[in-house]
Formats: structure tokens, sequence, C-alpha cells
């Protein structure tokens, strides 16, 4: 294999992102094939152990991607995601999951574009950083 | 005598001398967009904006005392733009015209120069400056003031701006049969200018 | 869900039509949705943000119950309904009958695409040689003749623009799919009959349109012509005007004697326009002028061709009509144009500014000068642009624009990080809605956004030809100002919808002046012709609330038509049930590969990924069909289920969106539950020109099914639960909001209880005599008192009051304390709160020092009265806004200005002489309103405006009110000694705070109710069942409240309509064995739809309530909280699967 | 204002008047119960017991510096509904700290319990503190307060108070109704009794003991003391960051680990009945294990250490109050409170909370605002 290709998990919300990603599949905006959506109902589901389990499986990184504030479908739960984000965020960098890895976005159903530029950033910027060390790891 | 209506039928106060000046201008809603399209605001001492809202409450005597409207160049700037489509510049020559009917002294000078002007135009087709002039000095009944001008009148008469030409005069009687001199028959074409705008 | 007999016509899907079609289909109408453009949406399709989020959020308009009968995704994409029929490209020609038993006739252009087979790869856009301006980005780019009529919706098929199309059949060539028809072979079959008396006419004619693949005969004289035509068949007959012997409009006479169907088109010289346009009132379809230019002819026929050969014409009978059709904007380069649209690029209209910040605009939202695509520094907005403006016919507001600049100013400043300056340019800064004061102050002290009184005359270049444009106006005080700015952005004024004329004439309702729809009396949505309807913009610019609540106004009223008419009867739905119990086998997959007709072939190998399904454990089958989205590919779909024993499927193909519905008919007709199906995306992954390389294609696509396997593995659906209705309504509050709710609801059969507290019905209503259009109040009240006492149905107590109230929707118990004392409890399973406003307390401007000293309200019972002689008045003052707009009472209360005119004009009207003054902030005349503000100009009233923070000041001097303030205009000090000093104080709300707390429900920091959202949920609360309307929601006018309580009966209405309502399957259960009773997930619940119930020490869940978001799944640390559809084991699987190639 | 008494020690040791003062508690105090440590008859154990009879508190030992257990646990079982009366509860400051936990969580109640803490000098492990105490539990205790105010230190032989205790910063409750004071007290004399709430003001007016006043000492014992132990907890924050500071080293530190999950019960905040990964959840499908093994060409079994304890300290690391019986109860010595405190630095002072501080501030994965943390989202809403 040539370049490292990182892996990116996204969790993103029915309403918004998961319609931005479409979008953005339907108007051939090119954007690097590096990401695994998973779309949830809500980014206020996203549960803290989805993103452990991701990135100890060996994902580059996680993004998770819903309404902007005050647009949740379902009132506020990207406020809710916003504090979880903020706790794994203390969490993971402790051991080494370099705070890159995990990000959170709010991208609305009409920007494509957004999308699009969000998933080609986090690729570049996670090639700089190179793979997650749970590839090099043996056992967990 | 029936009182004037708006079109929903409410009746409308009345002032005696700016009735028709206040009809005109009762919708302004002091938006300003005359004020700002007028060219000639810088030299006013009342913007148009606010001649109109002195013509609204019925401020004769301020609105009199203003030089402004004497100083609208009809442009029509401030008409074509009217949000309320008011018709502006009509309203100032109204002002002009009252003011000139009433002889309000200030404005004696400027009446007298729209009237002089207006005079030669009617008896020529065309502005003969030195008639105009003239008439103007004259119509101001003080000898000394021509005195100050006569620097001016030789330097554009130099300058060929102003000429002592004589024009050709003919002979036509006015409806009272009065014999008048003119260059060429403009009294039919003013007459038509009055009954155009007897009719609007 | 019980279906209703009955059936409706939306006709417009904008916003409004949208609403009013899924408030009849979740009534259980069936419903016929169309539109004239060939895409859903209207113009919010253009607009991504909205006031005052500045996002969207329009998917909160889906159902709330029963959400399984419609699409679960962004609204923007697309809508289905299992009761709606969306028909694009279809206008409303005809309609006959009478109401509750329309017959109308449709027609439906034909997008020459068939749009199910084009699978919108663009292959067709990139081939088409014609470039056309884009009217989705207000034509700030271009776009081909075959084109995507709006990025983001689905199905996203491409449509053919007939007039900019040149029929140069590039596209129907390259299309993979074969989906693009232009009806070459078909034009055989169509005969033309040319008829001209010049030969040479009739020749080249006959070649052109021969070459073009038609049928062509001739006939020199309209007597040859007619004996043709009795004696063959013809499709379209071109017929010149002058001929010797009969002329052409004879023959058309004739013509149409002899075949009425037959399309005639006329040929025409110049000088006979005026004939040929005579020609078309008898019956002409069309007119063509001489000479004719093939380049220019031959398209003009070919376009006749499909406008009278694919013409889908459909007829059907409907119980009634609601109009949503929306407005159009004005032209500003139209008219005087002083503002240089049109001619300077940097001068858009705030339609094109809200492209430019869209990520779907032309620049992809980066804020550009259209010029030179510089960067933007300098925003100027420029309001009123043909509204509120005389000489472009407008004397009216268009009500939504200020809100709008202020909105756009603000997006600004997000998308730029603060740099760009905006100003916006205005003369009464119109924030009458509900906490728009507060959005605005934001706006000026938060954010910067500079607001100048000043209404712009023009814009002009700087001379300097670089695209900057300078604007000179004058501030309040007069002094002159030149700035300039880098884009000016007009605000656009509202104008009839195009067609607004035909559609009028066609249903028989009257247009008001300016050509908008006209409402009828107190309603908003009545129109003059019984059982048509309108709704949203159509009659008159509305923001997003108000259209979504006079749309439920609207069905409502169309509702209860069609239930007068003996057509709202329930007929039971045969229950879904029919789902083979796959709960105990093992998951067996099978999974349909779509090869998207062979599009896909180079850049992935099916045969590969087939044999690698097949290894995949629990995949039972694979099976590959060429293309899926055909009928052909469906039915062979469907035929593979026949007898399968698999259990889940996964379907490989494009845009997972598309087929939410198509799933749910496969399920019925394979007796398997949709939710066991699973459609992911793989064309996306394997469309050529990723530049990616075979492997790794194959590497995602393995990916992605082997994520979608792992989520049907886990998936073990249940059946939708249902729960039990009260089919019984609570309304608080005897007002006309009130009761205008119950007796709508009472109207279509369901008990309603209505209580009031004080000792008659009535409320404000009662001591209101007039309106400022002149309708009585009091008629209305009698109307309305009478029919609720007369009602069956509704039980009215007065002198009550609510003590305590508790359960859910469809289950609410409340207990009253009646006026004798007695308690009574009531079972509702809707409670509807109009409990109402009162005009606020002052004791600003020495209110209570002088009898002369009023309120609004209080004049207008002294009129009533006759305690105030207009004839002794010589002045008269009033002063707007008193406490309003500034903190703690920061909001407009909407009706005050209203009142003012109608006072001002009152006594002006009664007595021309006396003085009046209207001391104003923002004269709040919105909408057709506006002329009543003229008209009070035009009859003499002063109006002063004041800043509020030098506001008037009054004094009392001998019990006669003195009162001084400051005219900016004149910049001097008024001194008046008025008769009667009135003041507008405003509305605050009555009960408020107090019944929601009994309801459970929320109030603003106002004390008015708090909506579940602003702009789409208007009437609801966030707890579901429970609605408001009224002065409770926010200060209206009567009208405006009547449509409010329709709205909410409309709501409400939704849930009485089933004896049992079924929730979602994707909602949330608990695992009581797990479960620790921490309540976690009962506080983030954002729909109260979680308790603890301490009897039987678990947590219940409502599933009626319950939306699927999964929040208390999330929040809920081991789990015993789950969300159907998405619990832990499926995700990890998924997860797994999404990793599975990574080491 | 905290009203303050004191109990008289005088010609009596410390657990004498300790225990007077018990007796009086369901005698004058209208207590229902009492919830204490005593020695329990059969061996040398100290156990919370639940105390009706005044007569049968008399082995009762707050004194011992050991707790088997992190005692919130029981007062939540105690007070999850109603318990019908009234329950004195003696704890250690790190157990209110937990109860209170408990409480937000719902898992306990303070109506009907007042909260007696005593100052804590630290515990042995329970291993260490049967070979401390020998025969006679009471007088070990006693000694063990002996060498501490003497001085010497909470060493004994090769013994001394668990990590936990070296590193905690809250020696002196604050959230509890009455505190018996020890720290800076001439307790040969008297301890000192203070209300620190409505509550225990109330009880103290019942007791009727004589007045006392907090020592002018005190304060500064404590601050001593509280910083020898910041000090002691900085330090072992510094090391755990290193020995945890990546995935390889991380999984060196729980290498030991056997997917026993008695840390977690023994948790005091693991409040969850059964945790999610003992749950069908992490019940994984035979064929499973296999995949993820195929995928390296090995899986350690039991899976899923690492993210257990990654899980557990994202669920509950914002409410770890350092009580360190995770580690007391691990069976292969893994240093679990080291990893929860260091990291629970990080997440509670994130969210500017602190376990067990106040009943007030909600645990802050409980709740939201609508204007908060933008920097997560690089500033953008």
């Amino acid at each position: 294999m040539g370049e490292y290709e990182p892996t990116i998990i996204a969790f993103v919300c029915n309403w918004c992102t998961y319609t931005a990603a479409d979008l953005a599949g339907t108007s051939r905006l090119t954007y690097p094939p590096n990401v695994r959506m998973i779309r949830m109902m809500c980014t206020g589901m996203v549960d803290p152990k989805y993103v452990i389990k991701a990135l100890l499986e060996g994902a580059d990184a996680i993004l998770i991607s819903g309404c902007h504030p005050g647009d949740c479908h379902y009132i506020n739960g990207n406020y809710k995601a916003r504090r979880r984000v903020k706790l794994l965020k203390e969490i993971l960098p402790r051991f080494g999951f370099d705070e890159r890895r995990l990000k959170l976005t709010w991208i609305g159903a009409s920007e494509g574009v957004d999308f699009a530029k969000t998933i080609k950033e986090m690729v570049t910027e996670i090639k700089e950083l190179g793979p997650n060390d749970v590839r090099e790891q043996m056992v967990l | 005598m029936t009182r004037k209506q708006t079109d929903l039928g409410i009746p409308v106060g009345e002032s005696d001398l700016l009735e028709s000046v206040q009809e005109k201008v009762r919708a302004c809603m002091q938006c300003g967009t005359c004020s700002g399209s007028c060219a000639n605001a810088f030299a006013m001492d009342l913007t148009p904006r606010h001649l109109w809202r002195l013509a609204q409450l019925g401020e004769t005597e301020e609105i009199f005392n203003s030089k402004t409207f004497y100083l609208c160049s009809a442009c029509y700037y401030c008409t074509l733009r009217c949000p309320r489509g008011l018709k502006l510049t009509e309203t100032m020559g109204a002002l002009k015209r009252l003011a000139a009917d009433q002889g309000i002294k200030k404005h004696k000078q400027s009446s007298n120069f729209y009237d002089a002007f207006i005079k030669t135009v009617e008896r020529y087709g065309r502005v003969r400056e030195i008639e105009f002039i003239n008439r103007y000095f004259f119509s101001l009944k003080d000898p000394f003031l021509p005195l100050g001008f006569t620097s001016l009148g030789l330097k554009l008469m130099r300058k060929g701006k102003i000429s002592l030409q004589l024009p050709i005069l003919v002979p036509i009687k006015d409806d009272k049969g009065k014999v008048k001199y003119f260059e060429g028959r403009f009294d039919k074409l003013f007459r038509k200018v009055e009954e155009l705008e007897a009719r609007s | 869900m019980k279906k209703k007999i009955g059936s409706t016509l939306v006709v417009g899907s904008g916003i409004s039509g949208i609403r009013s079609a899924l408030d009849m289909a979740e009534q259980g109408y069936q419903v016929t949705l169309i539109d004239k453009e060939p895409h859903l949406g209207g113009v919010l399709t253009q607009l991504d943000y909205q006031f005052p989020t500045d996002h969207c959020g329009m998917c909160k308009m889906l159902p709330l119950v029963e959400r399984d009968s419609s699409s679960q995704y962004c609204l923007r994409k697309g809508l289905f309904h299992e009761n709606i029929d969306i028909m694009l490209s279809t206008e409303l020609v005809a309609m006959e009958g009478e109401p509750g038993k329309f017959q109308v006739t449709l027609r439906q252009k034909s997008s020459i695409v068939d749009q199910e087979r084009c699978i919108g790869c663009g292959e067709c856009a990139r081939v088409c040689p014609v470039e056309a301006p884009d009217p989705f980005n207000g034509g700030l780019t271009d776009r081909k003749a075959i084109y995507l009529p709006v990025p983001h919706n689905i199905p996203n098929a491409y449509v053919v623009d007939l007039d900019a199309c040149t029929h140069c059949g590039e596209c129907e060539k390259i299309c993979p799919t074969h989906a693009i028809d232009f009806g070459k072979e078909e034009r055989k079959k169509f005969r033309i009959l040319v008829v001209d008396d010049e030969l040479i006419v009739r020749d080249s004619l006959k070649e052109w349109l021969l070459d073009e693949g038609f049928d062509v005969d001739m006939a020199e004289s309209g007597t040859e012509a007619l004996e043709k035509m009795s004696k063959e068949h013809f499709h379209l007959k071109l017929l010149d005007i002058k001929m010797p012997g009969m002329d052409g409009v004879e023959v058309l006479k004739r013509a149409k004697e002899i075949r009425p169907d037959l399309p005639v088109v006329m040929m025409t010289a110049y000088a006979t326009v005026e004939t040929a346009v005579e020609a078309m009132k008898i019956g002409a379809h069309d007119y063509l002028m001489k000479p004719f230019d093939p380049d220019n002819l031959i398209p003009l026929i070919v376009n006749l061709y499909h406008d009278i050969q694919s013409a889908g014409v459909k007829e059907m009978e409907v119980g009634s009509v609601i109009l949503a059709g929306g407005f159009d904007s004005y032209d500003p380069s139209t008219g005087k144009d002083t503002y240089g649209y049109g001619l300077f690029p940097n001068v858009v209209t705030s339609l094109q500014f809200e492209r430019m910040v869209s990520g779907t605009g032309p620049n992809q939202g980066k804020i550009l000068r259209p010029s030179d695509g510089k960067e933007v520094k300098k925003i100027a907005w420029f309001q009123c642009v043909g509204s509120r403006d005389q000489q472009a016919d407008a004397d009216f507001c268009s009500s939504a624009c200020c809100m709008f600049a202020i909105k756009e100013a603000l997006l600004a400043k997000e998308k730029s990080e603060g740099q760009i300056d905006t100003t916006i340019f205005y003369m009464d800064m119109r924030t009458f809605g509900k906490d728009f004061q507060r959005y605005r102050d934001r706006a000026e002290k938060e954010s910067g956004v500079h607001f100048e009184r000043s209404r712009v005359h023009s814009v002009e270049t700087t001379g300097k030809d670089d695209g900057t444009l300078r604007v000179a106006y004058a501030d309040t005080t007069g002094t002159k100002h030149e700035e300039d700015f880098d884009l000016v952005v007009l605000a656009a004024g509202q104008r009839p919808p195009t067609g607004a004329e035909e559609v009028a004439e066609t249903c028989g309702v009257v247009l008001n002046p300016w050509g908008f729809c006209q409402v009828e009396g107190f309603s908003l949505s009545r129109t003059s012709s019984e059982g048509v309807l309108v709704g949203g913009s159509f009659s008159g610019l509305r923001d997003i609330s108000e259209s979504v609540i006079q749309a439920s106004s609207a069905s409502l009223e169309a509702s209860r038509l069609i239930h007068s008419k003996g057509g709202g009867l329930a007929e039971e739905v045969s229950p879904e049930t029919g789902f083979r119990d796959v709960s105990r086998e093992m998951p067996q997959v099978l999974a349909v590969l779509c090869k998207c007709g062979g599009t896909l072939s180079e850049s992935a190998d099916f045969d590969e990924i087939s044999s690698w399904l097949e290894a995949q454990g629990s995949v039972t089958g694979v099976h590959a069909i060429d293309s899926l989205c055909t009928h052909e590919g469906w039915d062979e779909l469907k035929e593979t289920l026949q007898g399968n024993s698999a259990n889940r499927i996964l379907i490989a193909s494009c845009m997972p969106y598309v087929y939410a519905r198509k799933l749910r008919e496969l399920g019925r007709s394979a007796e398997l539950n949709p939710e066991l199906m699973e459609v992911v995306d793989i064309r996306t992954l394997a469309f050529p020109g990723r530049d990616t390389e075979k492997e790794a294609v194959h590497q995602e696509v393995r990916a992605v099914l082997s994520m979608g396997i792992g989520k049907l593995k886990g998936m073990d659906p249940l059946p939708v639960a249902t729960s039990r209705i009260v089919q019984k309504a609570l309304v608080v509050g005897g007002g006309i909001a009130g009761m205008t709710a119950g007796l709508a609801i009472a109207d279509h059969g369901f008990e309603v209880t209505l209580v009031e507290k004080a000792a008659e019905l009535g409320g404000n209503a009662r001591t209101l005599h007039r309106t400022i259009e002149g309708h009585s109040p009091q008629e209305l009240l009698e109307e309305s008192i009478s029919k609720v006492e007369k009602h069956p149905l509704i039980r009215t107590h007065t002198g009550a009051k609510i003590i305590y109230s508790q359960g859910h929707v469809g289950n609410f118990s409340t207990s009253i304390e009646k006026e004798d004392g007695q308690g009574e409890t009531l079972d509702h399973g809707v409670t509807v709160l109009a409990t109402g406003g009162i005009e606020a307390k002052t004791e600003s401007y020495s209110y209570g020092e002088s009898e002369a000293i009023l309120t609004q309200h209080d004049l207008e019972e002294k009129l009533a009265e006759g305690g105030v002689e207009p004839a002794n008045l010589k002045t008269v003052a009033m002063i707007q806004c008193v406490d309003s707009r500034e903190e703690p009472r920061n909001y407009c209360s909407r009706i005050c200005c209203q009142s003012a005119l109608k006072n001002a004009l009152f006594f002006k009207k009664q007595n021309p002489e006396t003085d009046i003054y209207i001391f104003y902030r923002d004269m709040m005349s919105y909408g057709f309103m506006e002329t009543y503000y003229s008209e009070a100009r035009k009859a003499g009233v002063i109006f002063v405006p004041y800043d509020v923070g030098q506001k008037p000041e009054v004094s009392v001097e001998d019990g006669r009110p003195r009162l001084s303030a400051l005219d900016p205009i004149l910049g001097r000090e008024w001194l008046l000694e008025p008769d009667l000093l009135v003041l507008s104080t405003g509305v605050v709300p009555d009960a408020g705070r107090e019944v929601a707390e009994q309801f459970g429900v929320e109030v603003n920091q106002d004390g008015f109710y708090q909506e579940a959202e602003s702009k789409w949920r208007p009437v609801d609360f966030i707890k579901e069942g429970v609605f408001m309307c009224g002065l409770a929601h926010s200060p209206r006018s009567i009208a405006e409240s009547v449509a409010m309580a329709e709205a909410a009966a409309q709501r409400a209405l939704r849930i009485l309509n089933s004896d049992r309502l079924a929730s979602g399957s994707v909602v949330a259960e608990v695992r009581h064995s797990l479960c620790a009773l921490c309540e976690r997930c009962v506080a983030f619940c954002p729909y109260e739809a979680r308790h603890h119930d301490e009897d039987e020490e678990m947590i219940v869940v409502n599933e009626l309530m319950c939306q699927g978001c999964g929040s208390c799944a999330a929040v809920c640390p081991n789990s015993a909280s789950v969300l159907r559809g998405y619990r832990d084991q499926q995700v990890f699987e998924v997860i797994d699967a999404a990793l599975e190639n990574v080491v | 204002m905290a009203k303050t008494a004191k109990i008289d020690v005088k010609e009596q040791n410390l657990l004498t008047a300790l225990r007077g003062f018990f007796k009086a508690l369901l005698e004058d105090g209208d207590m229902e119960a009492l919830l204490v440590p005593q020695h329990l008859p059969m061996k040398n154990v100290v156990m919370p017991t639940l105390v009706t009879d005044p007569e049968k508190s008399n082995t009762a030992d707050p004194l011992a510096p050991v707790f088997p257990m992190n005692a919130a646990k029981m007062v939540s079982r105690l007070t999850r509904r109603p318990v019908g009366g009234r329950i004195a509860v003696v704890l250690r400051p790190c157990e209110i700290k937990a109860f209170i936990e408990l409480v937000k969580l719902k898992q306990g109640s303070m109506d009907e319990v007042i909260l007696v803490s005593m100052d804590c000098y630290g515990t042995y492990g329970n291993v260490d503190y049967t070979r401390f105490a020998g025969d006679d539990g009471a007088d070990a205790s006693l000694r063990f307060y002996e060498n501490v105010v003497s001085g010497k230190g909470t060493a004994w032989e090769d013994i001394d108070i668990s990590p936990a205790c070296k590193a905690c910063e809250h020696p002196v409750s604050e959230s509890a109704d009455l505190q018996i004071g020890m720290l800076g007290v001439d307790t040969k004399d008297h301890l000192l009794l203070k209300a620190m709430t409505g509550a225990g003001e109330d009880l103290l007016e019942k007791l009727g003991l004589p007045e006392g006043e907090e020592p002018e000492g005190r304060k500064k014992a404590i601050e001593d003391l509280v910083s020898d132990r910041v000090a002691y907890r900085d330090k072992m924050f510094e090391e755990t960051s290193e020995a945890t500071s990546d995935l390889n080293k991380l999984t060196a530190y729980l290498g030991n680990c056997v997917n026993c999950y008695n840390c977690r019960v023994a948790c005091p905040v693991c409040y969850c009945k059964e945790c999610v990964f003992v749950t069908d959840v992490f019940d994984h499908e035979p064929s499973q294990y296999l995949k993820w093994a195929k995928r390296k060409g090995l899986i350690k079994m039991p899976t899923d250490t690492v993210f257990y304890h990654m899980t557990r300290l994202a669920h509950m690391s914002t409410a770890c109050i350092g009580c360190g019986q995770c580690s007391n109860a691990c069976p292969n010595d893994i240093p679990v409170m080291e990893i929860f405190r260091t990291i629970a630095s990080y997440t509670q002072r994130a969210f500017d909370y602190e376990a067990g501080r106040s009943l007030e501030e909600e645990p802050p994965l409980s709740v939201f605002k609508e204007s908060e943390y933008s920097e997560v989202t690089g500033g953008k809403d």
C-alpha cells in the first residue's frame, strides 16, 4: 500500500449532517474515501462507549456531527453531545489519543460543502498525526 | 361647502393659505428621500423634508421665511423617488407662486427675477439678457442696484455672453385687443401651458 | 390510524402548502399536493437560514405521532406521507362543482426526463450546450437547459427547461439509463396541418417539420383545410391569419366546431398581432410571428408539441381546495430602479443575498462581490423596495423584510466572523412579532449591526469603475452623508404569485386591490369562494410562523367543510399487520445489489462484490439487479422476495432516502417489516470519476455493506405500540380564541369542555367595538357565544377555575372548581390553553393623575359609552410603545399601532378640526395595514417619531396633561396641552404563568406561553397534547387569534382523530431489570415522555410522546434505556464492520 | 453560623467518649437508628452496623483505620425509599461525598438521615489492618490515633495508610450535619462537635452537650495535613500520568486486569444495578471473537479490558470521590484509584465540578447549557 490512509468513523445525525453528506455525494463534491458514516438519529444519542470502542478498534479519528445549536430536530440533543465530547476530550488525550482524533462539528442539511471540507481537513490532519497507536497494539 | 375628503372618506381639516400645499404633502412620512436626493439641499436653509413637515403643521410663516423652495431647480429627483408618490417639485413651484402672489417681501427679489425672466421669454421665445435684466432691475425700484452688477455685465458682454443685438418685433393684439410687440406668437403657447396647468 | 372519507387539493408546495397537506394527511384525509414548479418547498428551498436560530429546523413540521406514515428525514430534502400524492410541474386548470364535491382538473407538464429512470448522474447536464441563468441561485449563476431544480432535493431527477432547450438531442444520446426522451419516434405519429395561402411558407414549413420527424400535410385555403380536417385526424394545425377568401379567424371558428380539441396555432405577421390575440380568446392555442426563422421556429413548435402531447391531464374529485401559491418578489429592475438593480452587479435582492450565503449558492457560502469576486467588507440593506411605495403601486408593507434583513446582516457577521460592516437603512423597523424586538436589539448591541433610519434615494458608482457603490442619504437630522459599500441588498417586497389571476378565476376567489387573495371577515383563510381556502403568503407575505399558523387554519376550515358535508367520517384502515414474525429466526440476510444500469462497471466489479457477500455469515442470498429504480427492477426485487426465506434485506444502491417510501410498500407485499430492510449507498462510492482505485472502492463498498448487515442483524422490530386516546378536548379560556378552538374541535364531532374563569364568555372582545377594517367584534362575539351555547358537544363552565391537571397526550385528567364551588374531574385527550392577555397597566406618563390621560383600551370603552365627544376635542395626543419595546417588557404588542390609527382616523372622521399627534418609535402598520397609516397621514394626523432614549415628557397641571417632546425633523420641542392623552401600553398575558404550571408547560420570560418551536410548531407546547392560541401566546389581532385558534384545533384534531394512536418504530424502551431508577433519562428527555412510576418502581416511557432521539439511551450508563433500532449491540456491530479492514 | 459543642473525654478514652455520644444520639437525639462501624464479635473486623438498641453500640469504632467498604452504599440502601424514621449515620468524609453523589443520582435521600462525620486520618488496606489490629481492635484504633497525634505518623512496620488516603485532600467533611473534630483539638480533654446545618443544630440542641469552641489551632492543623496530602496527590498525578501516557503504557498499567469488575462493585458511585460490561451488550457472538482475532492474528482474552476501564472513566470519573475502594478491591493490585483520581482531576475541573462537594451541583453529564464549551467545536456555533 502506498500512503497511509486513515479511517474516520463519522457519527452523523439523521437530520442535518447525514443530509449534508448526501448532498455532498449527489453534488459530486469530492472528499477522500476515508470516512465510514454511521447514521444516528441525533448526536445526542452518541454514547461515549461508541467513540471509545471505535478508537480502540483502530479508527484513526472520530467525527460527530449534527445540527447547529438551536436547530436540533430533537430540541437539544446537540448540546448534550457537546458535553460528552468535552468529557472525552479530557480523557482520551491522557492516554495518548491526540485530541484532534475526536471532532465535533455542526453541519446543517444544506452545507454539503462544509461536510466535504470537514472530511478533507480531517484527513489531512490525521495523515500528519499518523496512525492510531492501537494499530500497533498487540493486545488490549 | 362640502369638505374635502380622503380616499376613505375622512374629511380633511383646512388651513387658509397653505391649503393647496398641505394637500400635496399630507401623506409625507418624513422618510427623507427628497432631502437625500436634492442637489441644492446644501444651499437650503431647511431641507425639503423639514419644509414638508412645516407644511403639514401649517407653519406658514416659517415656510415663507425659508428660501428653500426658491432654491429648487426642478430637477424632479425628489418627485421621481418619493415613495409616497408626492408631487414635490410641483409643491415647490406652488410655494414659489404663493410667495409671489402674496407679494411676500422677503421673496420679492426672487419672484421678480422669475417674473422678469418669464416675461422676456414670453415676448421673444428666448432670453434676451439685456431686457431681462433691465426688467428685473426696474422691478426692484432700486436705482443703485444695477451699479453693483456693472462690472459683471461688461465682462459678460466682452466675452459675448450677452449681446446688445436688437430683436425684430411684430405687433400682436392680445385678448383685450391691445397691441403688444413680440418676436413671435408665443402667447398661444403660454396660454396652452396655463390651460394644462389649470387642468392638473 | 383511521382514514377519513374525503380529500383535499393543496395548490402550492411551499411551507404553507406542506403544512396544510400534512395537517390533512395526519387527520386521515387523502391529499393531492401540487406545485407548478418541478420541486417541493417553494421559496424555502432557497433559504438555508431562518430567524431566529438563523438555521433551519423545518423537519420539526413532520408528524410527531404516527411517525412511520411519513418520511423521517430532512424536509428540505423531500417529503412523503402515505396520504399525500405529490404532483410537481402541475397546475390547477379547471374547477367545477360545489363545496365538498369539487371536480378539479390538473395539468402536469412533461419534464422530458423519466423521473423514475433518471439516476441524477448529471451526464446530460455535462453535455448540454445551453446555459441559462439559474433561478435557484437568483440568476447569480448559470445552469444548463437540463438541470437539477434544487440540488438537495430528492428524488433528484433532472428536468428540461424547454424554453431554453435547443433540442440538440445530446443529452438524449448520452443518458445511461435512457431516461431522456424527446419523443422523436413518437413524432412520426404526430400530424401537423399547415394552412397558408403562400406556397413558399407551406413548403418551407413542411420541409423543416419533416426534418424534425413530424408528419405534415398542407392546405392552401381555409376551405381546403376544413375539408381535410373533416376527413383526417390531425394533432396540430398551423393556421395563417391573412388568407384570401376565408381568413384564419373564420377558419378557426369553424375548426373549433368540427374538432374542438384540436390545438390551433395562428401564424401572423406583425400587422395582425392584435387579430392573433383575438384569436387566442376564441380558442387558439398560441400564435407564431412571421417571418419565420427555422432556428427559432422549430424549438417553438417542438415545445408546442411537448405541451400538447405530453401534458398529463388528471381529473379528480376533492372536498376542498387550499390555495397556497405563496408570493413573488418585486423585481427592482422594473419601475424607476433608482438603485441600479440589473445595472450594477453588486446590487442584489435579499433573496439573491440569501443564495450568496448558502453552501449551495454561487460561491459555496463565501460572500463575494458579484462584480469581481472580491471579498465583501461592507454591506448595506435597503428596506421597502417595492413596498410602502405608492410609485411602485405598493401601499402596503411586506411584513417580513425587516426581520429578513436583520437576519441577513447577522449571517454576514457570522460568516465573516464579524468582519463585514453591516448597515440597514430603514423607515420603520417592523419588529412586531414575538421576540423580534429582542432579536433586533441583540443584532444592534451584541453583533454591531448598524441601523440607519433613512430611506436611500439612489445608488451610484464611485466613478472609478471598480464595482464599489456609492450611497448618499440624509439622516434624521437632515445631514447628508456619502458612504461606499461593496454590496447593496434590496429588500424586494411582495407581489402576488404568477398565475394568481388565473387561479383566482378558476376557483372563483376574489383578489384584493394588489392582486393577493382577499380573505373574509375575521378569518385569515376563508376566501370569497366557499370550500376554497387560502394559506400562507398568497394572501400577503407572512413570516414562517404566521404562514404555518395560517396554513393550519386553512386545513382546519377545509376539514370542517368536508366534515359538514358528511365526508369526514372515519373509516377503519386495516391495521398494518401481516408481517411475518421473525423474532425467533436467526438473521438471514438477502443482499440485493443494484448495478445502476451498468454505470458503475468501470469502477467496481459486481461479481467480486457478490461473491464476497455470499461469504458473509448471515447472508443467505445475493441478487444483482440491473436498475432497481426502474419499474422492471423493482418488480424483479419483489419477485425475488416471493417465497424467499430471508428475514432481513440489504439493498445496496443509491440514495437511501428515495427508498424510504418504497420499502414500506415492499414490506407490505413481502410481509416483512420494513425495519428489517436497510438501504446502503454504494453508488456514491462506486461512481466513476472519483479517482480512486478499484480495490479502494471495493474496500469501501465492503465496509458499507458490512455495516448494513451489522445493523440488520441486530434488528428485532417489535410491533409499533399504540396508545388509547380519550377523544375529548379541554379548552381553557372562553375568549374568542378559546371559543373558536372549541367550536372547531366540536364541529368535528368531539366533545369539548370549555372552562372560563370570568362569569361570562367573551374575554377581551367584550370591550372591542370595531376593528380598523370596520368589522364588528361584537357580531363575531355574539355569533360565537351563540354557537358555543347551542353546540350539543360543548359544555361550558364559566366562573370556573382549574385546580389540578395531570397526565399526558391522549390521557389527561383535570380537576376544576365550578362556579358553585363543586369540583369536577375531566378526562380529556388534548388541552388547548387560550387564557388570553390583558392591556398592560402603567404608571408612566402621569397615567392616573388626570382624567384626560387614558389607555387605548380606556378610550375604546369611553367611546363606546359615549364618554368622549369628538366634536369637543381640539387636540389629542397618543404615545405608542408605553413601557414596551424596552426591558423588561422588550416586545412589541403588535396591535397598539392599529388601535392608535383606528382611533385617530375615527376622531378625524368625527371632527376633522381636531389636531391629532401620534408619538411613535416605529409605526408597526404591517401588511395591508399600511393603507390605514397612509390614510391617517392624508387625513392630517401628525406623526412624531421619538427615540427610546428621549421619550416625550408628560406632566399634569390643573388636571390637564402637558406634553413635551422633541420633533427630530424640526429639531425643536413640541409643547402640547391635549384634551386627551392616549397611551398605548400594550398587552401582557393574563393567567399564563399560573395555568402553565398547572399543566406542566413553559412560559417565556414575558409570561407568554412558550411554543415548542417558534416557526415550525408555533401553537404546540413541547409537551405533546397541549396547545396554545390567542393573546396568551403573544399579542395579536382578533383575526390572528382566530387563525391561531383554528391552528391549535387542527393540531388537537390530529390526536383526537383516532381512538388509538401509534408512535414510530424508533422509540425508546427501558430494560427494567437493569434500571437503577437514577432518572437521568427522565431529566434528559426533551419531550417529557418519561416518568418515574413510583408505585410500579419503574421508569415508564410514553411511546406516543417519545420521538426517538435516543438521548435517554446515551445518558444511561448501563444501557438500561435503549432506542429501538440503535441498540448498543447493533451499533457495535456496525462499528466493527466499519473497521473490519483496519488493522 | 455553625454551632459548636464538645464531647467530653477527660478521664475516659476517646472511644468510650464517642460511644457515649452515639448512645446519646439514640436516646436523646430522637434517632430511630444509628449506622456506625463496629467491631464485629465473630472476627476482628470493622463493619458498618445499623443499631437501634442504644446498648448495642458499645463496640462502635469510627476511629479504626479501616473501611472495608464505602458505607455510602449502605446509606443508599437505607434511604432509597422512605425508611420510616431518622437515622444518624457516622461516616468518613469520603463516604459522605459518595453519598452526596448517590443522592444526586436518586440512589438515596437526605430526608431521613443525619450525617455525622469524623475527621479522618486515613485507613489501611483490609489485609494490612487485620495484621495491624491484632486481637484488640479498639486498642489498635487508639494506638493508631496516638501514633498520628504524637507525630509518629500513620506508618506501622511495613504498612501504611492507603495511597487514596495519602492523597485525600478532604480529611474533614464540610457537608456533614455534625462534624466530630479531632484535628487541632485537645482530644485528651474533649472532642469538638460542630453543627454544620440546621438539622445538625437542632440535634445539638436536643443532645444538650456542653458548649465548645473551635480551637484556634484547628484551621492550621487541617491546612497542614491537607497540604501534605495535596503534595502527595500531585506527585501521584504526575506519576500516574506518566505511567499511562500512551496506549502501550496504559495497557501495561492495566495488564493484570482479569475483568473481574470488583473495582466497579466496590466503587460507591458506580450505581448501576449491573454494569453494562456484564450485560448481554458484551455477550459477543462466538464468531465475533474469531473475527477480531483474525484481524491481528490474536486477541487477548478476556476482551474489552481497556474498553471497560476507559468507559468507566467516562461514566464515573466526574463522580469519583477518591475513596480508593476500587484499589482495595482489586485482586491483582492494579492501582485503579490512581488512574481514576488522575483522570477525574481533569474531568471534574473541565466542568468546574467537584464530586461530593454539594448537592446543589448537578452532575456534569446530566445537564447542559445552550451556550458553552464552544472550543469543542472550534469556537463555532
